[in-house]
Protein backbone atom coordinates (compact mmCIF):
# COMPACT_ATOMS: atom_id res chain seq x y z
CA UNK A 1 0.00 0.00 0.00
CA UNK A 2 1.48 3.40 -0.95
CA UNK A 3 -0.40 6.50 0.63
CA UNK A 4 1.43 9.44 -0.37
CA UNK A 5 -0.82 12.69 0.91
CA UNK A 6 0.00 16.58 0.58
CA UNK A 7 -2.26 18.02 3.61
CA UNK A 8 -3.13 21.51 3.99
CA UNK A 9 -4.91 20.74 7.45
CA UNK A 10 -3.27 19.91 10.91
CA UNK A 11 -3.17 15.84 10.84
CA UNK A 12 -2.75 13.22 14.13
CA UNK A 13 0.34 10.68 13.33
CA UNK A 14 -1.62 7.82 15.35
CA UNK A 15 -4.81 8.32 13.45
CA UNK A 16 -2.56 7.66 10.16
CA UNK A 17 -0.29 4.81 11.24
CA UNK A 18 -3.23 2.91 13.13
CA UNK A 19 -5.10 2.35 9.67
CA UNK A 20 -1.99 1.46 7.98
CA UNK A 21 -0.65 -0.59 10.35
CA UNK A 22 -3.81 -2.90 10.52
CA UNK A 23 -3.59 -2.71 5.91
CA UNK A 24 -0.37 -4.64 6.06
CA UNK A 25 -1.30 -7.41 8.99
CA UNK A 26 1.48 -9.73 7.49
CA UNK A 27 4.61 -6.81 8.14
CA UNK A 28 7.13 -7.93 10.48
CA UNK A 29 8.57 -4.19 11.14
CA UNK A 30 7.18 -0.86 11.42
CA UNK A 31 9.32 1.81 11.16
CA UNK A 32 8.29 5.22 11.29
CA UNK A 33 9.00 9.18 12.04
CA UNK A 34 7.30 12.01 12.94
CA UNK A 35 8.91 15.67 12.16
CA UNK A 36 6.82 18.23 14.32
CA UNK A 37 7.36 22.72 14.21
CA UNK A 38 9.77 22.48 17.77
CA UNK A 39 8.40 24.85 19.87
CA UNK A 40 11.31 27.15 21.27
CA UNK A 41 13.43 29.82 19.73
CA UNK A 42 10.78 32.28 19.26
CA UNK A 43 8.60 30.68 16.54
CA UNK A 44 5.44 31.66 16.60
CA UNK A 45 4.66 30.28 13.05
CA UNK A 46 5.89 28.42 10.01
CA UNK A 47 4.82 28.55 6.49
CA UNK A 48 5.06 25.91 4.05
CA UNK A 49 4.59 26.42 0.04
CA UNK A 50 5.27 24.00 -2.63
CA UNK A 51 4.73 24.12 -6.56
CA UNK A 52 1.63 22.16 -6.91
CA UNK A 53 2.96 20.39 -10.58
CA UNK A 54 6.03 19.16 -8.88
CA UNK A 55 5.14 18.54 -4.66
CA UNK A 56 3.13 15.48 -5.05
CA UNK A 57 4.50 13.92 -7.82
CA UNK A 58 7.67 14.53 -6.40
CA UNK A 59 6.74 12.70 -3.35
CA UNK A 60 4.97 9.79 -5.35
CA UNK A 61 8.11 8.99 -6.97
CA UNK A 62 10.16 9.31 -4.09
CA UNK A 63 7.56 6.58 -2.02
CA UNK A 64 8.49 4.56 -5.44
CA UNK A 65 12.03 4.80 -5.46
CA UNK A 66 11.90 3.56 -1.87
CA UNK A 67 9.76 0.87 -2.37
CA UNK A 68 11.65 -0.34 -5.52
CA UNK A 69 14.88 -0.25 -3.35
CA UNK A 70 13.77 -2.25 -0.39
CA UNK A 71 11.54 -4.92 -0.17
CA UNK A 72 8.53 -3.12 1.55
CA UNK A 73 5.32 -4.13 2.04
CA UNK A 74 3.96 -0.53 2.26
CA UNK A 75 5.08 3.34 2.53
CA UNK A 76 3.12 5.97 4.01
CA UNK A 77 4.41 9.87 3.22
CA UNK A 78 2.12 12.76 4.09
CA UNK A 79 3.44 16.26 4.03
CA UNK A 80 2.25 19.61 5.17
CA UNK A 81 1.47 22.33 3.49
CA UNK A 82 0.38 25.96 4.80
CA UNK A 83 0.21 27.95 8.21
CA UNK A 84 1.74 25.49 10.61
CA UNK A 85 2.06 26.50 14.34
CA UNK A 86 4.55 24.98 16.89
CA UNK A 87 3.96 21.34 18.50
CA UNK A 88 1.94 20.60 14.77
CA UNK A 89 3.58 18.13 12.96
CA UNK A 90 5.17 19.15 9.51
CA UNK A 91 5.82 15.58 7.98
CA UNK A 92 5.35 11.48 8.79
CA UNK A 93 6.95 8.54 6.97
CA UNK A 94 6.35 5.11 7.66
CA UNK A 95 7.84 1.61 6.33
CA UNK A 96 6.21 -1.64 6.58
CA UNK A 97 8.42 -4.91 5.63
CA UNK A 98 9.11 -8.47 7.08
CA UNK A 99 12.33 -7.11 8.89
CA UNK A 100 13.40 -4.13 10.44
CA UNK A 101 16.32 -3.47 8.32
CA UNK A 102 14.18 -2.56 5.19
CA UNK A 103 11.82 -0.59 7.16
CA UNK A 104 14.46 1.47 9.09
CA UNK A 105 16.69 1.82 6.09
CA UNK A 106 13.62 3.03 3.68
CA UNK A 107 11.75 5.69 6.26
CA UNK A 108 15.41 7.04 6.74
CA UNK A 109 15.66 7.39 3.21
CA UNK A 110 12.88 8.66 2.95
CA UNK A 111 13.05 11.89 5.25
CA UNK A 112 16.20 12.73 4.01
CA UNK A 113 15.35 13.32 0.17
CA UNK A 114 12.25 15.05 1.58
CA UNK A 115 14.67 17.02 3.24
CA UNK A 116 16.53 18.60 0.19
CA UNK A 117 15.30 16.89 -2.53
CA UNK A 118 11.53 17.81 -2.48
CA UNK A 119 9.16 21.15 -3.24
CA UNK A 120 8.91 22.59 -0.39
CA UNK A 121 10.08 25.98 1.00
CA UNK A 122 9.47 27.27 4.89
CA UNK A 123 9.65 30.96 6.02
CA UNK A 124 9.26 31.29 10.01
CA UNK A 125 7.73 33.91 11.85
CA UNK A 126 9.67 34.72 15.09
CA UNK A 127 8.82 38.62 16.75
CA UNK A 128 5.94 39.43 14.13
CA UNK A 129 8.64 39.28 10.99
CA UNK A 130 8.69 36.30 8.45
CA UNK A 131 12.22 34.86 7.55
CA UNK A 132 12.71 32.51 4.97
CA UNK A 133 15.15 28.97 6.38
CA UNK A 134 17.62 29.31 4.06
CA UNK A 135 19.44 25.63 2.67
CA UNK A 136 21.39 23.75 5.46
CA UNK A 137 24.86 21.62 4.56
CA UNK A 138 23.80 18.94 7.09
CA UNK A 139 20.99 17.85 4.71
CA UNK A 140 23.01 17.58 1.96
CA UNK A 141 25.59 15.66 3.61
CA UNK A 142 22.35 13.51 4.79
CA UNK A 143 21.80 12.99 1.30
CA UNK A 144 25.10 11.81 -0.09
CA UNK A 145 24.73 8.94 1.90
CA UNK A 146 22.11 7.54 0.15
CA UNK A 147 24.59 7.86 -3.29
CA UNK A 148 26.17 4.70 -3.33
CA UNK B 1 0.77 35.73 -22.54
CA UNK B 2 2.97 33.52 -20.68
CA UNK B 3 2.63 33.00 -16.54
CA UNK B 4 5.83 33.45 -14.17
CA UNK B 5 5.56 31.44 -11.07
CA UNK B 6 7.70 32.64 -8.21
CA UNK B 7 8.25 30.20 -5.78
CA UNK B 8 10.19 30.69 -1.68
CA UNK B 9 12.06 33.93 -1.51
CA UNK B 10 12.00 35.15 -5.09
CA UNK B 11 7.78 35.33 -4.68
CA UNK B 12 8.82 38.24 -1.78
CA UNK B 13 11.05 39.97 -4.37
CA UNK B 14 8.78 39.63 -7.18
CA UNK B 15 6.34 41.08 -4.59
CA UNK B 16 4.01 38.49 -6.15
CA UNK B 17 3.25 34.55 -6.64
CA UNK B 18 2.35 35.25 -10.21
CA UNK B 19 2.85 37.37 -12.73
CA UNK B 20 1.24 37.64 -16.37
CA UNK B 21 3.97 38.93 -18.96
CA UNK B 22 3.24 39.13 -22.83
CA UNK B 23 5.74 37.58 -25.19
CA UNK B 24 6.57 40.39 -27.14
CA UNK B 25 10.47 40.40 -26.03
CA UNK B 26 10.81 36.92 -28.49
CA UNK B 27 9.95 33.31 -27.52
CA UNK B 28 12.96 33.27 -25.02
CA UNK B 29 13.96 33.43 -21.67
CA UNK B 30 16.24 36.21 -21.85
CA UNK B 31 13.34 38.41 -24.10
CA UNK B 32 10.89 37.89 -20.99
CA UNK B 33 13.68 38.48 -18.13
CA UNK B 34 14.69 42.13 -20.50
CA UNK B 35 11.19 42.73 -19.61
CA UNK B 36 11.11 42.50 -15.76
CA UNK B 37 13.08 44.96 -13.56
CA UNK B 38 16.48 43.90 -13.18
CA UNK B 39 17.10 42.94 -9.59
CA UNK B 40 14.42 40.37 -9.99
CA UNK B 41 15.73 39.35 -13.69
CA UNK B 42 19.02 39.09 -11.59
CA UNK B 43 17.73 36.64 -8.58
CA UNK B 44 15.99 34.95 -11.28
CA UNK B 45 19.39 33.58 -12.99
CA UNK B 46 21.10 32.73 -10.13
CA UNK B 47 22.80 29.55 -10.07
CA UNK B 48 20.57 27.81 -7.64
CA UNK B 49 17.66 28.51 -9.07
CA UNK B 50 15.69 25.81 -11.67
CA UNK B 51 13.13 26.45 -13.80
CA UNK B 52 10.08 24.09 -14.59
CA UNK B 53 7.78 24.50 -18.12
CA UNK B 54 4.06 23.76 -17.75
CA UNK B 55 4.82 21.83 -14.56
CA UNK B 56 8.39 19.75 -16.28
CA UNK B 57 11.54 20.59 -14.49
CA UNK B 58 14.05 22.18 -17.19
CA UNK B 59 17.62 20.51 -17.62
CA UNK B 60 20.33 23.20 -16.00
CA UNK B 61 20.58 25.62 -18.68
CA UNK B 62 18.04 24.79 -20.71
CA UNK B 63 17.25 27.70 -23.16
CA UNK B 64 12.88 26.44 -23.55
CA UNK B 65 10.95 27.80 -26.56
CA UNK B 66 8.06 29.64 -24.73
CA UNK B 67 4.68 29.91 -26.24
CA UNK B 68 1.72 31.64 -25.51
CA UNK B 69 -0.30 29.99 -22.49
CA UNK B 70 2.44 28.72 -20.83
CA UNK B 71 3.72 28.95 -17.44
CA UNK B 72 7.09 29.06 -16.16
CA UNK B 73 7.99 28.67 -12.67
CA UNK B 74 11.28 30.15 -11.24
CA UNK B 75 12.17 27.30 -8.15
CA UNK B 76 15.29 28.51 -5.89
CA UNK B 77 16.81 25.89 -3.48
CA UNK B 78 14.39 24.43 -1.00
CA UNK B 79 14.89 25.18 3.00
CA UNK B 80 15.81 21.68 3.77
CA UNK B 81 15.96 22.11 8.01
CA UNK C 1 11.29 10.67 30.22
CA UNK C 2 12.39 6.89 30.07
CA UNK C 3 9.37 3.77 29.70
CA UNK C 4 11.06 0.84 29.81
CA UNK C 5 8.72 -2.08 30.31
CA UNK C 6 8.63 -5.75 29.84
CA UNK C 7 5.32 -6.94 28.87
CA UNK C 8 3.54 -11.00 30.04
CA UNK C 9 0.30 -9.39 27.95
CA UNK C 10 -0.34 -8.45 24.68
CA UNK C 11 0.00 -4.62 24.11
CA UNK C 12 -1.65 -1.68 21.52
CA UNK C 13 1.91 0.24 19.73
CA UNK C 14 -0.58 3.37 19.44
CA UNK C 15 -2.39 3.32 22.68
CA UNK C 16 1.80 3.16 23.99
CA UNK C 17 2.67 6.35 20.88
CA UNK C 18 -0.02 8.54 22.00
CA UNK C 19 1.08 9.02 25.41
CA UNK C 20 4.69 9.28 25.09
CA UNK C 21 4.69 11.50 22.30
CA UNK C 22 2.08 13.74 24.09
CA UNK C 23 4.86 13.92 27.10
CA UNK C 24 7.21 15.46 24.83
CA UNK C 25 5.34 18.51 23.27
CA UNK C 26 8.72 20.29 22.94
CA UNK C 27 10.04 17.47 20.76
CA UNK C 28 10.84 18.28 17.02
CA UNK C 29 11.35 14.32 15.93
CA UNK C 30 10.26 11.06 17.02
CA UNK C 31 11.52 7.69 15.56
CA UNK C 32 9.57 4.76 16.10
CA UNK C 33 9.33 0.79 15.51
CA UNK C 34 7.61 -2.02 16.14
CA UNK C 35 8.67 -5.58 15.50
CA UNK C 36 6.18 -8.50 15.15
CA UNK C 37 5.35 -11.86 15.23
CA UNK C 38 5.69 -12.49 11.82
CA UNK C 39 2.74 -14.51 9.99
CA UNK C 40 3.17 -16.74 7.41
CA UNK C 41 6.03 -19.33 7.16
CA UNK C 42 3.46 -22.37 9.15
CA UNK C 43 4.97 -20.81 12.08
CA UNK C 44 1.77 -21.09 14.96
CA UNK C 45 3.29 -19.43 18.71
CA UNK C 46 6.44 -17.76 19.70
CA UNK C 47 7.55 -18.26 23.00
CA UNK C 48 10.13 -15.74 24.54
CA UNK C 49 11.61 -16.62 27.85
CA UNK C 50 14.01 -14.73 29.75
CA UNK C 51 16.18 -14.29 33.09
CA UNK C 52 14.38 -12.03 35.48
CA UNK C 53 17.28 -10.49 37.66
CA UNK C 54 18.89 -9.56 34.03
CA UNK C 55 16.35 -8.94 31.16
CA UNK C 56 15.13 -5.67 32.92
CA UNK C 57 18.01 -4.41 34.27
CA UNK C 58 19.99 -5.14 31.34
CA UNK C 59 16.78 -3.12 28.87
CA UNK C 60 17.20 -0.12 31.24
CA UNK C 61 20.64 0.04 30.96
CA UNK C 62 19.94 0.26 27.33
CA UNK C 63 17.81 2.85 27.56
CA UNK C 64 20.32 4.92 29.43
CA UNK C 65 22.62 4.09 27.30
CA UNK C 66 21.03 5.69 23.90
CA UNK C 67 20.01 8.89 25.93
CA UNK C 68 23.60 9.02 26.69
CA UNK C 69 24.96 8.72 23.41
CA UNK C 70 22.34 10.98 21.49
CA UNK C 71 20.54 14.04 23.00
CA UNK C 72 17.41 12.70 23.10
CA UNK C 73 14.40 13.94 25.75
CA UNK C 74 13.07 10.68 25.72
CA UNK C 75 13.52 6.87 25.51
CA UNK C 76 10.05 4.18 25.20
CA UNK C 77 11.49 0.39 25.33
CA UNK C 78 8.72 -2.16 25.54
CA UNK C 79 9.43 -5.63 25.02
CA UNK C 80 6.97 -8.92 25.78
CA UNK C 81 7.80 -12.34 27.22
CA UNK C 82 6.01 -15.29 27.37
CA UNK C 83 3.72 -17.07 24.55
CA UNK C 84 2.68 -14.80 21.56
CA UNK C 85 0.74 -15.44 18.31
CA UNK C 86 1.10 -13.73 14.67
CA UNK C 87 0.63 -10.33 14.22
CA UNK C 88 1.56 -9.47 17.91
CA UNK C 89 3.82 -6.82 18.71
CA UNK C 90 6.75 -8.33 19.97
CA UNK C 91 8.73 -5.13 20.88
CA UNK C 92 8.45 -1.31 20.19
CA UNK C 93 11.00 1.30 20.72
CA UNK C 94 10.44 5.36 20.24
CA UNK C 95 12.92 8.25 20.75
CA UNK C 96 12.45 11.86 20.50
CA UNK C 97 14.44 14.17 20.26
CA UNK C 98 15.20 17.90 18.63
CA UNK C 99 16.02 16.84 15.25
CA UNK C 100 15.75 13.20 13.13
CA UNK C 101 18.93 12.37 13.34
CA UNK C 102 19.33 11.32 16.83
CA UNK C 103 16.00 9.71 16.94
CA UNK C 104 16.50 7.72 14.11
CA UNK C 105 19.89 6.21 15.02
CA UNK C 106 18.81 5.95 18.77
CA UNK C 107 15.79 3.39 17.91
CA UNK C 108 18.15 1.74 15.25
CA UNK C 109 20.41 1.37 17.93
CA UNK C 110 18.39 0.00 20.57
CA UNK C 111 16.54 -2.22 18.32
CA UNK C 112 20.28 -3.84 17.27
CA UNK C 113 21.27 -4.02 21.06
CA UNK C 114 17.83 -5.93 21.95
CA UNK C 115 18.47 -8.41 19.24
CA UNK C 116 21.89 -9.50 20.04
CA UNK C 117 22.42 -7.87 23.42
CA UNK C 118 20.17 -8.88 25.75
CA UNK C 119 18.55 -11.68 27.51
CA UNK C 120 15.64 -13.42 25.45
CA UNK C 121 15.62 -16.50 24.50
CA UNK C 122 12.87 -17.91 21.97
CA UNK C 123 11.62 -20.74 19.99
CA UNK C 124 8.64 -21.56 17.73
CA UNK C 125 5.91 -23.89 17.57
CA UNK C 126 5.83 -25.51 14.03
CA UNK C 127 3.44 -27.91 12.75
CA UNK C 128 3.13 -28.20 16.62
CA UNK C 129 6.61 -28.73 17.30
CA UNK C 130 9.11 -26.62 19.48
CA UNK C 131 12.08 -25.61 17.98
CA UNK C 132 14.69 -22.64 19.35
CA UNK C 133 15.75 -19.99 17.37
CA UNK C 134 19.63 -19.66 16.37
CA UNK C 135 20.88 -16.51 16.86
CA UNK C 136 21.73 -15.03 13.44
CA UNK C 137 25.22 -13.91 12.30
CA UNK C 138 23.18 -10.85 10.93
CA UNK C 139 22.50 -9.36 14.00
CA UNK C 140 26.04 -9.76 15.39
CA UNK C 141 27.00 -7.72 12.09
CA UNK C 142 24.60 -5.02 12.79
CA UNK C 143 25.55 -4.90 16.78
CA UNK C 144 29.18 -4.25 15.14
CA UNK C 145 27.92 -0.79 13.33
CA UNK C 146 28.19 0.92 16.75
CA UNK C 147 31.80 -0.46 17.98
CA UNK C 148 33.39 3.22 16.96
CA UNK D 1 21.76 -26.32 49.10
CA UNK D 2 22.70 -24.50 45.29
CA UNK D 3 19.61 -23.16 42.97
CA UNK D 4 20.66 -24.25 39.17
CA UNK D 5 18.59 -22.48 36.23
CA UNK D 6 18.49 -23.16 33.12
CA UNK D 7 17.58 -20.86 29.90
CA UNK D 8 16.62 -21.02 26.31
CA UNK D 9 17.76 -24.78 24.99
CA UNK D 10 19.28 -25.82 28.53
CA UNK D 11 16.29 -25.99 29.88
CA UNK D 12 15.05 -29.26 27.63
CA UNK D 13 18.66 -30.93 28.24
CA UNK D 14 17.99 -30.46 31.36
CA UNK D 15 14.02 -31.54 31.16
CA UNK D 16 13.28 -28.50 33.95
CA UNK D 17 14.11 -24.75 34.27
CA UNK D 18 15.24 -25.01 37.98
CA UNK D 19 16.89 -27.49 40.13
CA UNK D 20 17.98 -27.50 43.41
CA UNK D 21 21.28 -29.36 44.53
CA UNK D 22 23.51 -30.05 46.90
CA UNK D 23 27.04 -27.97 47.63
CA UNK D 24 28.53 -31.49 48.91
CA UNK D 25 30.45 -31.41 46.21
CA UNK D 26 32.62 -28.31 46.91
CA UNK D 27 31.96 -24.90 46.58
CA UNK D 28 33.21 -25.01 43.44
CA UNK D 29 31.53 -24.97 39.78
CA UNK D 30 33.37 -28.29 38.59
CA UNK D 31 31.92 -29.61 41.87
CA UNK D 32 28.56 -29.07 40.75
CA UNK D 33 29.03 -29.77 37.45
CA UNK D 34 30.35 -33.71 38.05
CA UNK D 35 26.90 -34.43 39.94
CA UNK D 36 24.76 -33.53 36.88
CA UNK D 37 24.18 -36.04 33.72
CA UNK D 38 27.49 -35.53 31.55
CA UNK D 39 25.69 -34.10 28.35
CA UNK D 40 24.33 -31.65 30.91
CA UNK D 41 27.04 -31.10 32.32
CA UNK D 42 29.02 -30.66 28.99
CA UNK D 43 26.18 -28.20 27.64
CA UNK D 44 26.89 -26.36 30.79
CA UNK D 45 30.37 -25.47 29.89
CA UNK D 46 29.75 -24.69 26.17
CA UNK D 47 32.34 -21.93 25.28
CA UNK D 48 29.15 -19.61 24.60
CA UNK D 49 27.09 -20.42 27.76
CA UNK D 50 27.67 -17.20 30.24
CA UNK D 51 26.83 -17.69 33.80
CA UNK D 52 25.13 -15.30 36.83
CA UNK D 53 25.70 -15.85 40.33
CA UNK D 54 22.68 -14.71 42.23
CA UNK D 55 21.44 -12.38 39.49
CA UNK D 56 24.70 -10.94 38.72
CA UNK D 57 26.68 -11.86 35.34
CA UNK D 58 30.09 -13.52 35.84
CA UNK D 59 32.86 -12.96 33.28
CA UNK D 60 34.24 -15.84 30.98
CA UNK D 61 36.14 -17.89 32.62
CA UNK D 62 35.17 -17.56 36.30
CA UNK D 63 35.67 -19.58 38.95
CA UNK D 64 32.80 -18.42 41.49
CA UNK D 65 32.70 -19.77 45.03
CA UNK D 66 29.44 -20.78 46.08
CA UNK D 67 27.50 -20.74 49.01
CA UNK D 68 24.55 -22.35 50.75
CA UNK D 69 21.61 -20.43 49.01
CA UNK D 70 23.34 -19.44 46.11
CA UNK D 71 21.23 -19.26 42.69
CA UNK D 72 23.63 -19.87 39.33
CA UNK D 73 22.07 -19.28 36.29
CA UNK D 74 23.19 -20.80 32.57
CA UNK D 75 22.92 -18.46 29.79
CA UNK D 76 23.18 -20.17 26.56
CA UNK D 77 23.50 -17.12 23.06
CA UNK D 78 20.33 -15.53 22.62
CA UNK D 79 18.20 -15.80 19.86
CA UNK D 80 18.52 -12.27 18.14
CA UNK D 81 15.88 -12.16 15.06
Amino acid sequence: MRNVRLLTAPFDPNAEIDPFARAHPEAGAIASFVGKVRPGGGVEALELSHYPPLTLPGMETLADEAMRRWPLMGVLLLHRTGLLYPGEPIVMVAAVSSHRRAAFEATDFVMDHLKSDSWFWKREQVGGQWRWIEPRGEDHADLKRWQA
Amino acid sequence: MLKLVFLGRLEDLAGVGEMLVPLDGGQTLSGVLAGLPGDLAAALQGPKVKLAQNGALLPPGAEPVLADGDELAFLPPVSGG
